[in-house]
Order: structure tokens, then sequence, then C-alpha cells
């Protein structure tokens, strides 16, 4: 008796929740994304951004069609494939048709699989599926949809840059590569080794190596063996406390040149290298903070600083992902024909606020933009991350970055 | 060669600084039969409070106030918390522990936030000691580990020299004797229970500016902690300060040397997969040992207790 | 088949360097009842965990019905026909009186480890837990826990559940022990009751009970048996005397 | 009190057909089979599913530790693997015209589950207590890690997915819908609980109970604590399996993190809130949590640290789970004393209510104002509106806090009262 009074009390409680009222005059966007958990800050970062982006950029410009509004609706999916499919399903069920998502290949790959399959299955209700920072290839490459658009540039196309900007340094004649051992870290360290033997062959490898993701406590060893290799340059995929980790323990163990990577800056690791990191680290990424590209770059970076004291941008890509959807509905004409707003994104030629055009490659929806690499300093900061003085700013671009790669895409159309 | 002695000497600082944590829990275990799962907690705690304070009124001063205040917290936890679950038995203390452990990192994330924390070591200490042969070797690193050694030889002194030694020794022995002196035994549980987790604080107040501080601390090293003991032998200093060094170095040099398996397996006369991309076995073929060495311990683990389930050093069963 | 019921040669048993127990020998007919008798200190529970596999010994061997059993586990001996009972009491606290017993029938009864099969279904199983209930006189405690019963009757039941799997040598572990006289009358003939027919070792230092159930007594001191006799004989035995039977009098008294 | 006899009373005799012990099984299937016609919505389905695999998974876990007494802080593996199994299962029907219609998948999965275990508890059951626990710990670590060094069969990061939908169908089946899925899983979650509840009542059953209280005492009757708890092990990692290959046909994905050291940890906590003792005890658990994480997510950032109170609270007070709580009220209402509670709990509810809710707000509105956007200062608490950095909801929320905590506290002496003259039992004629 007590398991069915149990069972009715919950499956009330799962009928209040999916009962959910929704409004017309909104368009929702579903954020799925970590908010609770190790990964928590990069997610709650990400919201803030999109929440004010979608006021900024379109609310306060009148909305999209006959002046409908953005609402970003958060979805905790504790980095979680399984919690993003749950959450995914609870953001349909309210009646939201885009889903912005960016951290973690895995779960972004779980995503674009499911919206294949839910696309298919219920044509009635078909929804977009927005990435902003899963940068994993095959996304738009073996594995691409006509439902998903990447904004990031891919870690193919990031590497493609820092590579041709290496190229262009005669003093780099040893690298060392490494990275956490799962699928990006190993992507990182493929594409590296291919195009710095494309373009450099003289260059060696003096190390490439994987380690467990999350699982080093001290990476002291490692450290060592870089230092004791010589490298002039090294080249790391690592990301969160994997990135402080080694990085600390790489600079304190005596090494002086450059260490580039992907993910060091914002949720604290700027502040955390501080002094210690200036002169050696650098970023390969798309958006550039520092020098300030325009006025209106300016304004934005300022009023966003204003609201969020304890954040930064640091995924200045969530603009754009902001002002091409609204284009997309607005040349659409619909928020809920999927087909056609997908169509309108297709091709679309946006001009940033960050100063590059970005271009949604039609064969595989990969934005094609400006990659830069962005130095890590204190000097010359406009926009400091993490409140600590120490910020990005830009040393080289990369113009439209990759546009010439080509895909493996076989896109399905409907 | 040079580079040998480095990393004996960073595979000792790791092992130090797990013996720090492994004294506590040690000490916990063999007075209380408690395997404290939120031991790895309060090592973080320590290292927040440290931070904390530190941005007050300096390093040192959190280095000297953190443990206390750490330890403090952990006594009360012991009076209101897990006193009350004694009764029901070892599982539902060790469950209780669990809960703690989760409780204290969304506390943290509460408190603190997400993000990793600026906790940096003192500038008194932010210099080269000395290098062999490139590879410097921080003044920060010396300090943990005097900081560690000094801890051990207190240790030492307190458990063969003093009277309160004397029946901590007793109660690691014959655990069920104790009580029978007429000593308070609830008083010295919450004692113990306050200095093990004092330790575990100060390691974490050491370990924090060059680890790392940020919520998943814990988490990194909780298991690792209960692996080194369960190696050692429940319940044995000696055996915890062992064991602590071997995964100290064992990390260290599973991390430097990049072995390949492919090496280790056409040595034993295998010979290599003629289409590698495809062959269900290329994931082993590329697997370097630095790939594996975090999990060396918990292979070490399995192994040792399924052939020795007290333990290197442990003379009880448990 | 005339093998002693158990028969110890040579056995020996020590911890480090301390010998416990030094070449024992003893030969128990079958239907004796025996009892060993002791100091404290003396071996006698060590004693029993050699002949139950619960120790193995250092040295020497022991037999059950004339088959080395050394180096078997409790379990499979207990498959062998003996069944002991412990010095502390030693029930299932958390199942029902009913449970106890029937979970000491189960192995005899055939039932391994069925999962095949509901044990409420089993009427002779059934059946028989009720019967031994009857037996030690506890039908009316039948679906209490156990855990809430008395002293005695956990002890009772303990006996119970020792004699339910119908073992032909049983092993008592001073079962009166801590009971006042009249909860001792009650085991006695208890035990009186559930081993007839069978062989009985036991432990106790009551000598009231000893010389009104024991055929033989064997008096152990120091690890070694110094006498192995019956009552009368071993009473009037002067080493006996000496060693133990006046310092255990006095201290009892 | 925590762990109660279970068939104590009811083993007097056995008819064929025990209808106290049928009608609820029949009740819980006709729930189960009317669930989706209130609750249709596809998110409402897949929470449901959910549950139901949880509830499975649960189950076959409290096999080992309410059952069995073996704390396992490895057990996601059995059923990630079965999971994993399964979808590879679905791939080769998928792609190498394998025929094995949908429906039985989870068996297969189950299999694995069985086959895994036994491997690993020939040398993990050798011993109970705290070296089981840790050999669970090791193994299981050990096995999340390699799940991301093994790609070829755990796909790494990504995992491996499927599609559930390309077997051979029956009757125009072909488990598109969300509502098909479901039915299939309610089968089998029937089907699994059934059999797992039987499990409790053969030999073997009682035997791993004796074995859990009495280790020593069960190998002198007969019985090798070490093949008793083999054997449990053994069938706990079947039903986890099963688990497993419900979460492939649901989820059509499986990856690392049904592997890892979380997933293991959380099924300890929800089995342990639910109560170990009572075979419903991980079903409440499961639902509970499952409503916990995936309905309290939404409303607040904070729910981990609800959970993480309501998990001590539980052990702290409750160690019988929440099942015990409920169970604690079966002697009342068997002496037809449970009226005597009804007043006192009716005068401790609404203060009691207003306690928890406003110390939760408490900490929401602390946890707005250290972390929201400058300027956003206003949050909404259920359905109120108000200015985080303004003092009025503080002092509101502080008086209610401290006003409900005196009434609960003056209200304590009375309720206990009433507890005790509801449990008093009169002696026996």
């Amino acid at each position: 008796m007590n398991r069915l009074s149990k069972l009715i009390v919950s499956a009330a409680i799962a009928g209040l929740m999916s009962s959910a009222a929704l409004a017309a005059d909104t368009i929702k966007i579903a954020f799925v994304d970590p908010l609770s958990g190790p990964f928590a800050a990069t997610g709650a970062q990400g919201l803030a951004q999109y929440k004010f982006a979608a006021d900024e950029l379109v609310n306060k410009q009148g909305g999209v069609l006959d002046g409908q509004m953005f609402e970003i609706v958060p979805f905790d999916n504790k980095i979680s494939a399984k919690e993003s499919l749950i959450q995914l399903q609870v953001a349909i069920d309210q009646g939201i048709r885009f889903i912005v998502q960016g951290n973690s290949s895995g779960v972004a790959n779980a995503i674009t699989d499911a919206v294949k399959k839910h696309n298919k299955r219920n044509p009635d209700k078909q929804v977009l599926f927005l990435n902003y920072s899963a940068v994993d290839p095959a996304l738009t490459n073996e594995k691409c949809n006509f439902w998903h658009f990447r904004f990031d540039a891919n870690a193919d196309i990031k590497m493609d840059a820092l590579t041709d900007i290496m190229a262009q340094d005669p003093d780099i004649k040893k690298v060392y590569l490494i990275g956490q051992d799962y699928s990006f870290g190993k992507a990182v360290a493929s594409a590296a080794v291919k195009m710095l033997g494309e373009k450099r062959p003289d260059i060696e490898i003096v190390g490439n190596e994987l380690h467990p993701i999350g699982k080093v406590k001290d990476f002291t060893p490692y450290a060592r063996k870089i230092v004791a290799s010589d490298a002039d340059a090294m080249i790391t995929g690592n990301w969160g406390s994997d990135m402080v980790g080694l990085g600390k323990a790489v600079i304190e163990a005596g090494y002086k040149n450059p260490i580039y990577t992907y993910y060091a800056a914002t949720d604290g690791i700027t502040k955390t290298f501080g002094e210690d990191g200036k002169g050696s680290l650098r970023l390969v990424g798309e958006g550039q903070l520092n020098p300030p590209v325009s006025d209106r770059a300016i304004a934005y970076t300022k009023a966003y600083k204003e609201k969020n004291p304890d954040l930064d941008i640091g995924q200045p890509r969530i603009a754009n992902v902001m002002e091409m959807l609204a284009r997309a509905i607005n040349d659409a004409g619909s928020a809920t024909d999927m087909v056609a707003v997908a169509n309108a994104l297709e091709g679309m030629e946006h001009d940033s606020i960050w100063g590059t055009k970005v271009k949604m490659r039609a064969e595989d929806h990969q934005a094609i933009q400006d990659v830069h690499i962005l130095a890590h300093t204190d000097d010359g900061v406009t926009f400091d991350f993490d409140n600590s003085g120490y910020g990005l700013v830009a040393e080289n671009t990369v113009k439209m970055a990759s546009a010439d790669i080509p895909t493996t895409c076989k896109m399905d159309r409907p | 060669m040079s580079l040998i002695i480095v990393n004996l000497l960073d595979g000792l600082v790791t092992g130090l600084l797990l013996f720090m944590l492994c004294s506590g829990l040690t000490l916990i275990f063999s007075m209380m039969g408690v395997l404290n799962f939120a031991h790895a907690s309060f090592y973080m705690l320590g290292a927040y409070f440290a931070y904390q304070i530190s941005t007050y009124l300096g390093f040192w001063v959190g280095l000297l106030v953190a443990p206390f205040v750490v330890g403090l917290a952990g006594a009360l936890v012991e009076r209101y918390g897990l006193r009350r679950v004694h009764k029901y038995g070892h599982v539902p203390e060790l469950i209780f522990t669990f809960g703690l452990a989760l409780l204290i990192e969304e506390l943290v994330q509460f408190i603190w936030g997400k993000s990793q924390m600026a906790y940096e070591q003192p500038p008194a200490l932010d210099f080269t000691a000395f290098a062999i042969a490139g590879n410097a070797f921080p003044a920060y690193k010396m300090f943990m580990i005097f900081i560690a050694m000094g801890i051990f030889l207190l240790l030492l002194y307190i458990l063969t020299r003093t009277r309160i030694g004397m029946i901590i020794q007793a109660a690691l022995s014959y655990p069920h004797t104790v009580q029978n002196l007429g000593h308070n035994v609830p008083l010295i549980f919450m004692g113990v229970f306050g200095v093990g987790t004092a330790l575990a604080g100060l390691a974490g107040v050491i370990a924090g500016p060059a680890l790392g501080t940020f919520p998943g601390m814990a988490f990194q090293l909780g298991s690792i902690v209960f692996v080194t003991i369960v190696i050692g032998g429940l319940g044995s200093l000696w055996g915890a300060l062992f064991a602590s060094l071997l995964i100290g170095w064992l990390q260290t040099f599973a991390a430097s040397y990049n072995i390949r398996f492919a090496d280790i397996f056409e040595f034993f006369g295998f010979t290599p997969p003629v289409d590698m991309a495809n062959s269900a076995l290329r994931d082993l073929w590329t697997l370097t040992v630095p790939q594996i060495g975090p999990i060396l311990p918990y292979l070490l683990m399995v192994a040792v207790l399924v052939i020795r389930p007290q333990g290197l050093f442990g003379r009880r069963e448990t | 088949m005339n093998a002693p019921a158990i028969e110890l040669s040579g056995l020996c048993k020590s911890f480090g360097t301390i010998e416990i127990i030094r070449d024992v020998n003893l030969q128990v007919a079958k239907g004796e009842r025996h009892a060993i008798i002791g100091p404290n200190g003396a071996g006698k529970s060590t004693l029993f965990n050699l002949i139950t596999g619960k120790y193995t010994a250092t040295a020497g061997s022991v037999s059950l019905h004339g088959e080395n059993v050394q180096n078997l586990k409790p379990y499979q001996i207990n498959r062998r026909g003996l069944s002991r009972s412990f010095q502390i009491t030693n029930i299932f606290p958390k199942m029902s009186v009913f449970e106890n017993i029937r979970c000491g029938l189960l192995w005899s009864m055939g039932y391994k480890y069925s999962f095949w099969t509901l044990v409420n279904r089993q009427t002779k199983l059934t059946e028989r837990t009720d019967e031994i209930l009857e037996q030690i006189n506890m039908t009316s405690r039948r679906n209490d826990i156990a855990g809430v019963l008395t002293y005695a009757e956990q002890r009772a039941l303990e006996i119970g559940i020792t004699i339910a799997g119908g073992a032909d040598i049983v092993m008592l572990d001073e079962p009166t022990a801590g009971m006042s006289h009249s909860e001792t009358d009650y085991i006695v003939d208890l035990i009186r009751t559930v081993t007839q027919d069978k062989t009985l070792v036991m432990v106790e230092h009551d000598m009231g009970v000893i010389f009104d159930l024991a055929d033989r007594i064997s008096v152990l001191v120091y690890g070694q048996f110094i006498a192995s006799d019956t009552p009368a004989k071993v009473r009037s035995n002067e080493k006996v005397q000496e060693a133990y039977l006046g310092a255990a009098m006095e201290a009892e008294h | 009190m925590s762990v109660v006899s279970e068939n104590a009373s009811e083993a007097t005799q056995s008819p064929l057909i025990v209808w106290s012990q049928i009608l609820p099984w029949i009740m819980a299937s006709v729930l189960l089979a009317a669930l989706p016609f209130v609750f249709g919505s596809g998110s409402a389905l897949t929470i449901m599913n959910q549950m139901a695999i949880t509830i499975i998974f649960a189950l076959a876990y409290n096999m080992l530790l309410g059952q069995g007494g073996m704390l396992s802080f490895g057990h996601a593996v059995y059923m990630g693997l079965g999971g994993f199994f399964c979808v590879h299962l679905m791939n080769m029907v998928e792609y190498d015209n394998l025929w094995l219609p949908l429906p039985f998948l989870p068996l297969f999965g189950g299999l694995f589950g069985l086959m895994f275990a036994t491997i690993i508890g020939l040398f993990s059951t050798r011993r109970a207590g705290t070296v089981f626990a840790m050999i669970s710990l090791g193994v299981g670590e050990l096995i999340a890690a390699s799940s991301i060094i093994v790609v070829a069969f755990f796909g790494g990061e990504e995992g491996v997915s499927g599609d559930r939908t390309m077997g051979p169908t029956a009757l125009g089946i072909d488990f598109a819908s969300q509502k098909e899925v479901y039915y299939l899983t309610a089968f089998w979650l029937v089907l699994s609980a059934l059999a797992m509840f039987l499990f409790s009542r053969t030999p073997m059953g009682r035997i791993a109970n004796a074995v859990r209280d009495n280790e020593e005492r069960a190998e002198f009757l007969g019985y090798s604590q070490r093949y008793v708890r083999l054997i449990s092990f053994c069938a706990s990692g079947f039903f986890c399996g099963i688990a497993g290959g419900l979460f492939a046909i649901n989820f059509e994905i499986l990856t690392q993190e049904n592997l890892d050291l979380t997933s293991s940890g959380i099924i300890l906590l929800i089995t342990f809130l639910g109560g170990v003792g009572f075979f419903i005890g991980p079903i409440i658990g499961a639902i509970v949590f499952t409503m916990l994480q995936t309905v309290l997510s939404l409303y607040t950032e904070i729910w981990q640290l609800y959970l993480g109170v309501l998990f001590l609270m539980t052990v702290m007070f409750f160690p019988a789970g929440l099942t015990g709580l409920l169970a604690m009220h079966s002697l009342p209402y068997r002496l037809g004393k449970f009226s005597l509670l009804l007043v006192p709990y009716a005068k401790m509810a609404l203060p009691a209510l207003v306690l928890v809710l406003s110390s939760a707000s408490l900490l929401e509105l602390l946890f707005h104002a250290r972390h929201a956007s400058v300027g956003e200062n206003e949050m909404t608490l259920f359905g109120i509106t108000f200015d985080s950095h303004a003092l009025t909801p503080w002092i509101v929320l502080v008086v209610l806090l401290v006003g409900s905590f005196m009434i609960v506290k003056r209200q304590a002496p009375s309720l206990y009262d009433a507890w005790q003259s509801a449990n008093h039992m009169e002696p026996r004629s």
C-alpha cells in the first residue's frame, strides 16, 4: 500500500512539472549545461552570457518576428549524457525548440544523436541543436547532421590556425604534446602531429603523451619530462584543474617557453596563473576582447561586467549564437518551422560584434571565423579575467581559419 | 640519472603528503573502527580555510590557524554526528562519512563557489631551491617535505614517548581493551577524530597552493587515501608510511617513463596485430604506462587484498 | 565401521611461539557423552576450534569416523555430521526463532544453495522445524525475533540450531555458562533429550552438569590431557585433584 | 527495529496462492499499466522509465547490501557493462543483421552482468566486510578508468550509442515512441522485482540473510559463506545487467558515467535512503531520488546540498531509511492506536513545514545574494518575487525560522508522549 501511495505522489509531481504552461509570446531557448557538480562554474558562466546576450542583442532590439522575445531556460545536465537526454525531453515537453549546449563533446554527441532521432520520430516537434563549445571535429564530419550547428571553431580548425602561427616561428624546433586521455586529447595530439608534419617537417615532436583525465593529483613528473626534453614549445588540450595543475607544475619545474593551450582562462584559472603564466601561456581561440575591436564591443563587454562583476566573457561566440539565431528566425519568418530556420542558418554570413566575419558553412554546419592566438598577460589588458588584472590579448590572427579545409560530412537533408 | 634523483624527491613529496592524510585516517580507524570516507574532505576544508585566512592575514597565519579550525570542525562532527550513528554499527558509520563527504563538497561550493581559488604559496618561499640538470626544485616543495617530516617525527614522539601515545598504541593493537582501562572513551574518540582531521587539514593547507584549491580536490584524493591505508594494512602507522611512500614513488615513476605496452607484449613474444586500426585490442597495444599511472594503486590494492587481506603490515583481520 | 566418532592424534597448535595445544590424543566412541574440563586458558576452546575446522592444527590430525578432516573448512566438517555450539551465544539475532531453526535444517534436508524453491512452500521443512521447536520447548516463541529472547532461551535456541541438522556428533561449548540453577537444570534436560543416540562432546565448568551428563571426562591442563576416564575415576585421580579440581573448586566457591 | 524478519508470521501454512501476498503485485502492475494514461508527456515517461531502471538497479544492489550484508562501492560497473553489451547488441542488430527482438535485449544484458559478476566475485567474495568493500572500490575504479582507455568497447568519452528501432518488429511495435518503451520497461520492472522478491524467499535467499547476520554460525550449519556470497553477488550482477539493458533501450547511449564511482555512490545513497532492511526500501529510495534529481534540480541550483542534508539526516535519525520511518507506524496501526498520533501530527505539520521551507528559503536567499548577477536582485520563491538584497525578506525568513523552530520545540514533548503511548503494548494476558 505504501508503495502505491508513494507512486501516486511522485507521479503527481511529475505531472505538475510536465504541465508547466508555456507562454506564446516568448521564444524559449533551452540552455542544457552543467549547473551543479565539478563543471558548474563553466556552465554558470555560459548561462550568464546567454541571458545577457539575449537581452542586449535581441530583446532590446525589439525581439524577433513581430516582437517575440528570447528567453533562456536553464536545464542542469550535471555534465551527464543521461541527464542531458532527460532534460532535453523535459525541454521539448515545455515546447522549447532550440537547444544550446557546449560543455563536453561526449554530451554534445549524445544530444546530437538524440535530436536526430527525435526529429525523425516526431516530425511535428522538431528541435535545433546549437552547439557553442563542443569542439570534437567528428560533430561536423562523420557525425554531422542537419539539426546541429557549431559556432565555435573545432579542434582541427584551432590546431590549423595554431600550427600556421607556429610554423612562422623559426625558433621552434622541438615540440612537446601532452593531453588528457580521451577523444579530445587524442584529437588534439593527432592533429598537431599531422599538421606540424605538413607545415614544418623539420620540427621534432619530442614528446607525445596522454595522461588520465581528472585523476592526476601532481603533474610534477610530467613537468620533469617536458623540461628534460628541451622542448621549445608545448601544446596541450587540457582544461579545468588538469590545465591548472599541468601549467603550474611545468612553470614551477623551470620551463620558460610557450605553452599553447585551448582552455586556460577564466573560471579562476587566469587568476591562479597570474604572474607565473605571463610570457608562456597562450590560447588559441575565437573572439578578441583585447585590444577591443570596436566601441560596440567595448560597450557590450562593459555592460556585461557591470551586470556580472565576478564573471567574464569567456565564450564570446555566445553573442554570435544569439544574433545569428535571431536573424535566422526573422529570415525564415517562423520560430516553429525548424527546417526553415535551419535552412536560413545554413550559409549565413554574419558580422560579429567581435570584429570577425562568421560564416556558417552549409556543407557541415561549422562556423568559419577568425581564430586568434591570445597571450596571457597584464600588458594592454582592457578587459581582464577573474578580476585579476590579467587577461588575454590577441597576438596573431588567422583570418577565416580553415575555410578551405574539406569536411567529410555527408549531410542528410529533410 | 639526475632525473631519477628529481623523481625520487618528487615522489617523496607526494608520498609524505599522502602520509599526512593516511596517518590521521589510520589513527581514526584504529581507535574507532571508522573508515572515515570524508577524510579527504577535511583536507579540502584545510585548503579553503587557509585560503580564506590568508586573504586577510597572510599564508603563515593560515598555516597555523586553519588546521585547528579543521580539527575543531572534525571534533564537532564526531560529537554531534558520528557519535549518534555509532550505535547503529559500522556500516551506517561508513555511510555517514560518505554522506558527509558529499555535504562538505556542496557546502564548499555553496560558500566559495565552483571556481579554482587563487591560493598561493607565500612569496618568501617562491624561489627555486636548487636545480638538477635544468629541473628546478621549488623551495616550497622543500618546505612541504620539512613540514611532513616534522609531523611524522612529532607523531612518532607522541606515540612512543607519552602516556596518551601509549593508550593510542594499546588501542591500535587491542581495540576492545582500552575501554576497560577506565579512560574516557568518548572524549578520546572526539580528540582522536579532531587530531586526525586536523592532520588532514594541515595537509590541505600545504597542498592547496601546490596542487590547486578547487571543489574537486577532495574527490580526486579521496579514494586513494583509502587505497593507501588498505595496502599498508589497516591500523598500522608504519604500514601507512610505507604504502604512502610506495604509492608516491609508484605514481611518480609511472608518469615519468613512457614505457609502451607494445614493447612489453613484444618482449613476451606477442606480435602486434597487422590491422591495428581495426583490432579489438588496439587500445591495449597503444597504451603507455603514464596513461595508467593513477590507476596502478587500485590494481596494487586489489592484488594485495586477494593475496594478503590484512594488508602488507596489518596484523588484524579486517 | 568401528572407527571412533572422533579421533585426535598428536594434535598441536601454536599461535606464534606460544603452544596452546601440545600433543593431544583422544578417542571418542560413537554414542559416547564426553566432557572436556580444565582451568581457564587450558586450551579447551582452541581444541574445539581445531576439531570443528575453525583453526588448522600446527601438527597432528583430526579424524571423524575414521576419515581425516584435517584442512577441511567448517562447513565441510559440518556436512560430515559434526555440529557445534559456541561459548558466546551465536544465533541469528535478527531472524525469528522459527527461521533460526529452519536455517539449521536447510543443508541437511538437501536444499543446498537452491534458488528455485520457495522455503514457505516446503511443507516437510516447516513440519520438521516445528518438531524441533517442540523438542526444545519453544513453540510459543516461534515467531519472535531471536534477539529479544532471554539468555537461557537463546542458549536453548542455539542448541536447537546445533542439533537441527541431525548431526551425529554434537559439540557444545559451555552450554550452561552464566545460567541460574533452574535454567541449568532446564538446559541439562534439554541436552539429554536432544542428544540421545548421538555422540556428544562438551566443554563445561559446572561440575554438577558434567557428572550428571558425561560418560567420560578428559582433563585438559596447559594444552595437554592429564586424564581421560569415567567421572568416578577422574574424580579420584590425584593428578587431577592436584592440578585442577582443587583449584577449580576453590575458585568457584 | 531496523530489520524486520520478513516472513516470521506468514510461514505457518503454505496454500498455493496467498492473496495477501499476490495482491500488492497485481495492484502495482495495474498501476504501472495505468500511469501513462495520467502522465503521458514525453518527459513524464522518460522520468518514469528512469525511475523503473533505478528501482531495478537499487533492488539488485540491496540484494547485496540488505540481503547479503556486502557493502559495494563499485556496483555501477555491473549495470554499466550489461548496458554497454546491450548497445553493442543493438548495433549488431542494426548493422550485422543479428536477429534479436528488442524486448529480449535486457535478458542478454543480465547474462553479461552475471558473467562479469562471476569473474569478479570469484575473488572479491572470499571475504566480507572491509576487504570486500575495498576490492569493490578498486575494481570499480579500474573498470571506470579502463572505460576511457579501451575505446574499442567503451567508445571513449562519447560512449557508444545505438538505435533501438532497428530490430525485428511485431504487431507494428517498433519502440520509436516513449510509451512503447515505457511498457517494455514496466514489464521488466515487474518481472525483475518479482524475481528478486522470490529469490529472498528461497533457501539461498534465507541463508544469504543468515550469512549476513552471522557468517560463522552459517558456516557451522553446512554452508560455505564464500559460495553464499558469491551466489548473491552473481544474482545481483544479473539484475544489474538487466537494468543496464533497459538503460540502453531507453537512452540508446552508454557512456563512461554509467561506470564511474559517482554512479556507484549514488546507488548506495538511494538504497540507504529508502531503507536497506525492507524489500520496498530501494523502490522508495529510487523514486524519491529520481524526483529530487530531475525535478528539484529544475527549481534550484543547490539541490545537491538539500540532498546531502536529507541523506545525513536519514543516516543520523532514521538509519532504517524512509521505509523504516513508515514501518515505525505499523505498530501503532496494529495496536489500533494510530488515532492517538493524528492530532499531534496535525499540530506539528504546519510548523515543521514552515521550519523546513524557511530554512531552505534562507539558503536560497543567501545563495542568490552571493552568486546572482549584479542588478538581478529579484528572486522568486514559491511564487513570491522580491529583492534578495533588501532587508525585509531576511527578517521575514529569520522570524519564520525562529518562530517555527520554537513551536516545533514546544510541540516536541507532546508528540513524543503521544508516540510512546501509541506504541505502548498492553501486557500480555
